[in-house]
């Protein structure tokens, strides 16, 4: 063959990054970080600032959101785009953490008088909840074949869901107030307050950043190669060696840390939360995220992760003609879902590894 | 718990709970069958029925007939139903191959990966759902008295209506008919192939995208008719009506064994019955939790359903 | 010619498996054709069935053009194939895979007859009637792929590499077999690595290197080019 | 800020620029190129006794036979004669019915598959089974992480057996791939290498798993004459760094020219074991397998 | 108004500033806070109209009703400092997230409809609400099968939201011994098949049914209870109040239903509002349309009269004492609605399709 097919020979953007030395590299990862910490006043930017906000509502608060969403759709993004394993029920591991804050912190929870936690005292434990989620809901049904751990998922998440709502202990609809806010103050007023949501996506972005240093690591690891291996097939990889079982609950447990991380920082910044955010459509928009950015990359699924809560936040308050845009949004959604994927079946962002796969696939079709 | 609760309105609860469970079984068919040949999820499915519970609700309208009209005699019951269903299983059947041909076929002619088709599925079912729900206003539509439930007749104290009797024996029928089809025509025999090996079939002969169109249909037939059942057991129907018992349809699917047209059946009224008994047992808001417990429980100790795959292609 | 072949090319994604090969396969005849692994053997067997789109050329059935037909019609228009791999119906018993064979066919009784047939060729098969193909050994599935692929009468038998896999008695018969229902008036395309048996059995013969055509004649010749003997026969 | 396992092209290439078919070095715990013996006759591989039945087919019937330590043995017999199920049984893909497998004297029945492999036995398949979208090296990277102790923890946080392993892992994957000799496609995807290319990579995989035990299931199907004997050869330097090779294959030339001894099944029964002379000549094989008794030769 | 600044041309005559509505405008629950808001534009329109100019500008933020949208929308409100009051949000959900941002941007709001017992417990000193609470509507609903409908076997049954289940637990409570049977529901838009609680229901005997919920699904219970044959009374609270329910069960089914709501009848309301409203809005006025237009009203009487900082007319609101159309309003330290001027009224749906005036229910 004469080909020297290799994954780091690519062209556009990224194949010149990749050819970069590192210095260079480390400065525009610098300077894109700083980029990225300053998108809240991205407003002030004339002429496309404006365009880039949102109207309905406030800039800082969609920042916050799409910071979550990109939370949840990095930490999908192990269990689906790394392990393969289809989670229909994403949302779950959110409403653990969110829900472990909030029954450790809130005023509202039996266990109030026991703890009585701040925010940050309750992170650990939350996060540690929710892992020990991801091990429960793995350990019986990581044995099951693809398509079926998909249905098992989306029914642990709904049954999550349920409980929440018919509990007394999780109160349902009531929900929990006055969770406590992050720590910190300054110049005697807190940093984390109500009104300003600036300080929330700063702690969102951090985290974030954070999650895909560790990620990027299992990834380029003996960890992400066992992942890999799983997911292209199963039985060879266990024949080689590779413990399946114990990569899979690993995949999970990872992924409901960060969806964990997801819903302790939501539960921070809402500091109210009830049964009614944490619904099956929930887990399947993130789902739908991670896939059209780019399932197994991590640039994809931040994209996805981004849209998904961008797109909707942009179009609120924004009327075309007589019609709010906004009561379109899921429509306009759906069919730009379609369109993104027949266009780019592989993601905006793929993997090169997805990209080469799916170029490749494409040209063997047989005749329709 | 209230075991008397339970024990008392048993017989009820397990009428009720077929007649529900025929109507989810019908729905699931789709998604099994679609399953077992593509090994796809498609959750369009759900508003392929909900275009049905409309189609016929539309059609009826054109009778002049709404929720406030008077329940028709013998006569014009009749031309209703069969036009009510005429009307579902061209739409619903419609909306199947649309699907198809908008949604999936693109993608396959790209070879696309199995999770592109799953998001586009999620895609299409949304902008289906959300451009009903636009149109109406997301409001509820009441459906017209078609059918006064009457009671027909009654075994120990447990009475059972009309159309409690007709849903299943609907169910039973075409379930019947289905896999006679499947199983027994040459046709369907071609679907098994392509859902076995698809390339294998290709060079048997079998014409894979007719096949694939005919999967479509069939599903979207049976959702019409599940969606037509719908709305004279429910009454009402509203744009997320579709995404609603899909949930519940796909869980049947897969309890009885994705793939498995029998299964389908089976997990149906399983389900249909569990539900009735978990809402009177523990009370109607765990219902839905009760068909999930009962879906692990059964992966647990059988991981491909109750009556196992049959159309789909083991693998390799 | 039964089968033309006119300067076909075919790429997998980026890996150029056939560059612009031309052969024919004449009515009534054998054709081998060997090569080393890789050598895009079965790609030709694919582009021919259609299973895989070729980038460049055409390909003639019966005078027909057939290159951009859909794989499902040329079996109607009489192409059968053995694929590399097999290719079962797992899921479907013996019986049944056979009966996917005659697809496109009508005629009960013909194909109860070709059923006939199939069991009498391979034993082995009969046997396992009710057996899933899935559970059946490499062998016995080779032999249902073969067996499978004559149910539809084709005019033009493609077969991969049918005595892959086979036990040393059954390559004997395998390769009897096909000279049998040469007899019977099926054209055969035949892939084989057992080139030794394949060339003693064919009319003739072409020799494939890395997607190219490098020699042809008769298979009688090419068992005697020292070439193709050092290469391919392993006559040490 | 260079990442462990990412080649470029230029390291490829050096790489490649070595002799291919310098010996790979083995890890290998239990034997040693220097305390190699293969006269010794300490059994690694005991069956014995083993049934297994799929409903109505007895597909391994009481069948008993025994491996020594870094012999080639080969497993013959007629179609459907239950040889891949032997092999399904000692890796842990099928349990027998009856009977007890044996490995370095410990049972292995009922273990797991991986539990299987990294206690040494490595195995190949019938059908090419790689990892299809991963490199060649990547393939044989996860061969070789069998035995890492890498946890999740230093992966993460890069510790130091992080590197160490990650190193040594990629030079030894490296040097296998060199061994069966498709070192120049290490950093290709495994779809897009030909089938012959692909089954040498499956015998690298195994082989960076450190197995004291190779299986190989017909590696020489699909391979023409002049392949078989550069197969040949590569099983025998394979058994020359010390690794006992288990080999199912129904090509009687490499058969009889590599395997050390032979066990004969048919139906699931053990019919006739031995040296390759001794079975050649044996008339029940003759009769169920080999046919014609010049073919073999 | 001595500190607002003279110089300021936008302020003269206390004008060029904003009112604001929060609330769903879209979402499954947008019927109820359409309703209130084209109330509270009512006002805002015709005292604009009186003043010949714009002088106090509409501000519309829609929160879907859901809470886990409202913070951000509530801040990006808050974030208009021209904004003096807001008036909502209508949901109690809602309120527990979003008033903790308008508190804390001093922004002095009126509920028009948020019913929940517990939002005036917060120590916000901004809440408001303009009607009673459902300890009020509980025990009216409660009294009202009891001494209306005279019926000695109650089902009792809800959606399990924070407002349903708050009302049907209160009703419980009251009704004591004679509630025979209980169950609860899926949330709207999450059940359809209601046949079990439908065959409770029948099987306890009950002759009235208490559903805490909204107008969805109460339609679609209506309608699967009267199809089960079934011939009791069906009763709810303000969340039912909505011809919605009539459109899914149809008109037959709905008649006699009863639904309660700590609100006068629109129909009742003073002035010309109910002709206005329909001449403007081209509907009738619904459900709360008119308590918000009072509460509009409140605000634009305190900046008329020269409360132009958010303080000041939160301040005011201390003091009110305002005759409305609907009701007249005082408020309490916490922010509750008087005592002495709640009311509950009982409608009933008639052949109309849509709830009409019965009676008003006493609260003890
Ligand atoms: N599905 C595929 N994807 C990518 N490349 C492929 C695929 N199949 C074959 N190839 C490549 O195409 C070339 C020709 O392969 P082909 O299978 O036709 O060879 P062959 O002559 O049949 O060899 P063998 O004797 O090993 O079966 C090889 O280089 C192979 O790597
Ligand atoms: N799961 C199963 N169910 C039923 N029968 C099976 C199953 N698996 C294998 N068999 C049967 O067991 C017998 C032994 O199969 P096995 O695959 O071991 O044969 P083999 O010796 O490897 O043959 P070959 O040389 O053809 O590969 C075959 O007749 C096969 O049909
Ligand atoms: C509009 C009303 C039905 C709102 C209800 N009273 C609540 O508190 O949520
Ligand atoms: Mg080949
Ligand atoms: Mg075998």
């Amino acid at each position: 063959m004469s080909e020297k097919a290799s994954f780091r020979t690519n062209g556009g953007v990224r194949g010149w990054f990749g050819r970069q030395p590192w210095y260079v590299r480390a400065v525009l990862i610098l300077f894109f970080t700083v980029l990225a910490y300053l998108l809240p006043y991205a407003g002030d930017v004339p002429l496309i600032g404006p365009q880039i906000i949102t109207e309905g509502i406030d800039w800082p608060s969609a920042l916050f959101n799409m910071s979550y969403y990109v939370l949840l759709a990095l930490g999908l993004n192990v269990v689906v785009g790394y392990a393969g394993l289809l989670d229909l029920g994403y949302v779950g591991f959110f409403a653990v953490g969110a829900y472990g804050t909030a029954l450790l912190t809130s005023p509202d929870s039996v266990i109030y008088a026991d703890t009585g936690w701040k925010w940050l005292m309750a992170v650990p434990a939350a996060l540690v909840l929710t892992m020990l989620a991801g091990v429960i809901l793995g350990w019986p049904t990581l044995r099951l074949r693809g398509d079926y751990l998909a249905i098992v998922t989306l029914g642990f998440a709904e049954i999550i869901r349920i409980v929440a709502t018919s509990t007394s202990t999780l109160r349902g609809d009531r929900g929990f107030a006055s969770i406590p806010h992050p720590p910190g103050s300054w110049n005697g007023e807190p940093i984390f307050g109500v009104t300003d949501a600036i300080p929330y996506f700063w702690l969102g972005l951090t985290v974030i950043i954070l999650v895909i240093l560790g990620v990027r690591n299992l990834d380029r690891s003996r960890v992400g190669r066992s992942w890999l291996a799983i997911r292209e097939d199963e039985e060879a990889a266990e024949v080689m060696g590779v413990r399946t079982f114990k990569y899979k609950l690993w995949a999970f447990a990872i992924g409901a840390f960060i969806g964990g991380l997801g819903g302790v920082l939501f539960a921070g910044e809402q500091s109210f939360i009830n049964s009614q955010t944490f619904v099956l459509q929930f887990s399947i928009l993130v789902l739908a995220g991670v896939v059209m950015g780019g399932s197994g990359n991590m640039a994809g699924a931040i994209l996805g992760g981004v849209l998904i809560s961008y797109i909707p936040d942009r179009l609120r308050g924004l009327s075309f003609g007589d019609t709010d845009l906004y009561e379109y949004r899921f429509a306009i959604f759906g069919a730009a879902i379609i369109l993104i994927m027949v266009l780019r079946p592989q993601g905006l962002i793929p993997s090169r590894r997805r990209a080469m796969e799916l170029k490749d696939r494409e040209k063997e079709v047989a005749p329709l | 718990m209230d075991f008397s609760g339970l024990i008392n309105d048993f017989g009820p609860l397990t009428v009720t709970g077929l007649a529900q469970g025929a109507i989810i079984a019908l729905f699931a068919l789709g998604y099994t069958l679609v399953y077992g040949v593509l090994r796809l999820i498609n959750f369009a499915h759900s508003e392929v029925f909900l275009l049905g519970t409309y189609a016929t609700i539309l059609t009826w309208g054109l009778f002049g007939l709404d929720q406030n009209s008077a329940a028709p005699s013998v006569g014009p019951m009749l031309l209703y139903m069969v036009v009510g269903l005429v009307a579902a299983i061209i739409v619903s059947g419609a909306a199947a191959l649309t699907v198809e041909f908008v949604a999936y076929r693109p993608l396959r002619r790209r070879n696309a990966p199995p999770l592109a088709f799953l998001i586009t599925a999620i895609g299409a079912s949304l902008f289906i759902s959300e451009v009903v729900g636009v149109a109406t206003h997301r409001n509820q539509t009441g459906v017209p008295p078609i059918i006064q439930a009457r009671p027909l007749f009654t075994i120990g104290d447990t009475t059972v209506t009309n159309l409690q009797v007709l849903i299943i024996l609907l169910a039973l029928v075409m379930m019947f008919a289905l896999d006679r089809f499947i199983n027994g025509s040459r046709l369907g025999r071609g679907v098994r192939a392509v859902a076995q090996n698809p390339d294998s079939a290709a060079l048997m002969g079998v014409n894979k995208s007719r096949v694939i169109a005919l999967v479509f249909l069939l599903g979207g037939l049976m959702a019409g008719i599940a969606a037509v059942m719908y709305d004279l057991k429910i009454g009402v129907t509203r744009y997320d009506a579709g995404f609603l018992l899909g949930i519940d349809a796909f869980t049947a699917a897969v309890l009885g064994g994705i793939g498995n047209l029998r299964g389908a059946l089976l997990g149906g009224l399983l389900l249909g019955v569990l539900q009735n008994y978990a809402a009177g047992l523990f009370g109607s808001q765990w219902l839905h939790a009760a068909s999930f417990v009962l879906l692990v429980v059964i992966l647990l100790f059988r991981p491909t359903g109750l009556l196992g795959e049959s159309l789909g292609r083991s693998r390799a | 010619m039964l089968l033309e072949i006119d300067n076909v090319t075919l790429a997998y994604g980026r890996i150029q498996a056939l560059h612009g090969i031309s052969l024919t396969v004449g009515e009534g005849e054998v054709v081998a054709l060997i090569g080393a692994n890789g050598a895009g053997k079965s790609t030709t067997m694919r582009a021919v069935s259609g299973l895989r789109p070729v980038s460049q050329g055409t390909i003639r059935f019966d005078g027909e053009d057939i290159t951009k037909l859909r794989a499902d019609l040329r079996v109607v228009r009489g192409v059968s194939q053995s694929p590399e791999g097999r290719g079962i119906f797992p899921g479907m018993t013996v019986r049944e895979n056979l009966e996917m064979g005659a697809y496109t066919r009508r005629n009960r009784s013909e194909i109860d007859e070709d059923m006939e047939r199939a069991f009498t060729l391979f034993p082995r098969l009969r046997e396992r009637e009710k057996q899933a193909g899935g559970t059946l050994s490499g062998g016995e599935q080779q032999m249902l792929a073969v067996g499978r692929a004559l149910m539809s009468r084709p005019k033009l038998l493609l077969l991969d590499e049918p005595s892959m896999g086979l036990a040393p008695m059954l390559i004997q018969q395998i390769f009897d077999i096909i000279v049998e229902i040469n007899q019977q008036g099926t054209t055969v395309l035949l892939v084989e690595q057992n080139a030794q048996q394949a060339l003693s059995r064919a009319h003739r013969a072409y020799v494939l290197e890395t997607g190219r055509i490098v020699k042809e004649g008769t298979g009688a010749d090419l068992l005697n080019d020292p070439a193709v003997k050092d290469a391919y026969l392993g006559v040490a | 800020m260079s990442e462990p396992h990412q080649e470029t092209p230029e390291e490829l290439d050096r790489e490649n620029a070595r002799p291919v078919d310098q010996p790979a070095p083995t890890g290998g715990t239990a034997s040693s190129p220097a305390t190699r013996s293969v006269s010794g006759d300490d059994v690694l591989l005991e069956v014995d006794h083993v049934t297994l039945r799929f409903g109505g087919v007895v597909a391994l019937n009481d069948v008993s036979f025994s491996l020594r330590k870094g012999e080639i043995f080969g497993l013959i017999g007629p179609n459907g004669a239950g040889k891949t199920t032997c092999f399904n049984a000692m890796t842990g893909v099928y349990r027998p019915t009856e009977g007890a497998i044996r490995f370095q004297g410990e049972s292995i029945v009922g273990k797991k598959k991986h539990q299987i492999t990294r206690g040494g036995i490595a195995r190949t398949f019938q059908n090419v089974r790689l990892f299809p979208e991963m490199t060649a090296l990547e393939n044989v990277m996860v061969g070789a992480d069998a035995h890492h102790k890498t946890s999740v923890i230093s992966a993460l946080f890069r510790l130091p057996r992080f590197w160490r392993e990650e190193k040594s892992g990629r030079e030894r994957s490296l040097e296998l791939l060199r061994f069966v000799g498709i070192a120049h496609r290490a950093g290709d995807v495994s779809r897009n290498l030909s089938y012959g290319e692909q089954r040498r990579l499956e015998i690298a995989r195994a082989l960076a798993t450190d197995p004291t035990l190779l299986c190989l299931d017909e590696p020489a199907a699909g391979f023409n004459p002049a392949e078989k004997e550069d197969l040949l050869q590569l099983i025998r330097r394979i058994r020359d760094t010390g690794v006992t090779v288990l080999l199912i294959e129904h090509d009687m030339r490499l058969v009889m020219g590599v395997t050390d001894r032979i066990v004969v099944l048919e139906f699931g029964k053990k019919i006739a074991e031995g040296t390759p002379a001794e079975v050649r000549d044996n008339p029940a094989v003759i009769a169920a397998y080999l046919g014609v008794p010049t073919d073999a030769a | 108004n001595s500190s607002s600044s003279s110089d300021d041309t936008a302020s003269e005559g206390n004008c060029g500033y904003k009112l604001a509505f929060f609330g769903a405008l879209t979402g499954s629950a947008a019927n109820l806070g359409v309703n209130i808001e084209q109330g509270f534009e009512l006002a805002i329109d015709q005292y604009n109209k009186a003043k010949g100019s714009t002088c106090i500008e509409v501000a519309k933020f829609d929160s879907q009703g859901e809470a886990s949208v409202a913070p951000g929308v509530a801040r990006s409100l808050v974030a208009d400092k021209k904004i003096l009051g807001i008036v909502g949000p209508p949901f109690s959900g809602e309120s527990e997230a979003a008033d903790p941002i308008f508190e804390s941007a001093g922004i002095p709001t009126i509920s028009p409809s948020a019913t929940r017992v517990s939002l005036s417990t917060k120590g916000w000193k901004v809440f408001h609400r303009a009607v009673a609470n459902d300890d009020a509507q509980g025990p009216a609903a409660a009294a009202y099968i009891k001494d209306n409908l005279k019926a000695t076997k109650v089902f009792v049954a809800d959606d399990q939201s924070a407002y349903g289940a708050g009302l049907a637990d209160v009703v419980k409570s009251k009704l004591g011994a004679l509630v025979v049977a209980s169950d609860k529901t899926e949330g709207d838009g999450k059940q359809a098949d209601f046949s079990a609680l439908v065959q409770k229901v029948q099987s306890s005997g009950a002759t009235a049914m208490f559903y805490g919920g909204y107008y969805t699904n109460a339609g679609i219970i209506r309608k699967q209870l009267t199809a089960a044959g079934w011939k009791g009374t069906m009763v709810g609270g303000d969340g039912m109040k909505d011809p919605g329910l009539s459109k899914a069960s149809g008109v037959q089914a709905a008649v006699g239903t009863v639904v309660t709501c700590p609100c006068s009848p629109p129909e009742a309301a003073g002035g010309t509002f109910v002709n206005d409203y329909k001449a403007k809005w081209n509907q009738d006025a619904g459900t709360y349309s008119d308590v918000a237009f009072d509460a509009a009203n409140i605000f634009l009487q305190g900046i008329d009269a020269g409360n132009t900082t958010t303080t000041k007319l939160n301040d005011y609101l201390k003091t009110v004492n305002y005759k409305g159309i609907a009701n007249t309003y005082k408020f309490t330290e916490t922010g509750e609605l008087d005592p002495n001027f709640i009311k509950v009224w009982a409608f009933k749906f008639d052949s109309s399709g849509d709830a009409k005036a019965d009676v008003e229910i006493k609260t003890s």
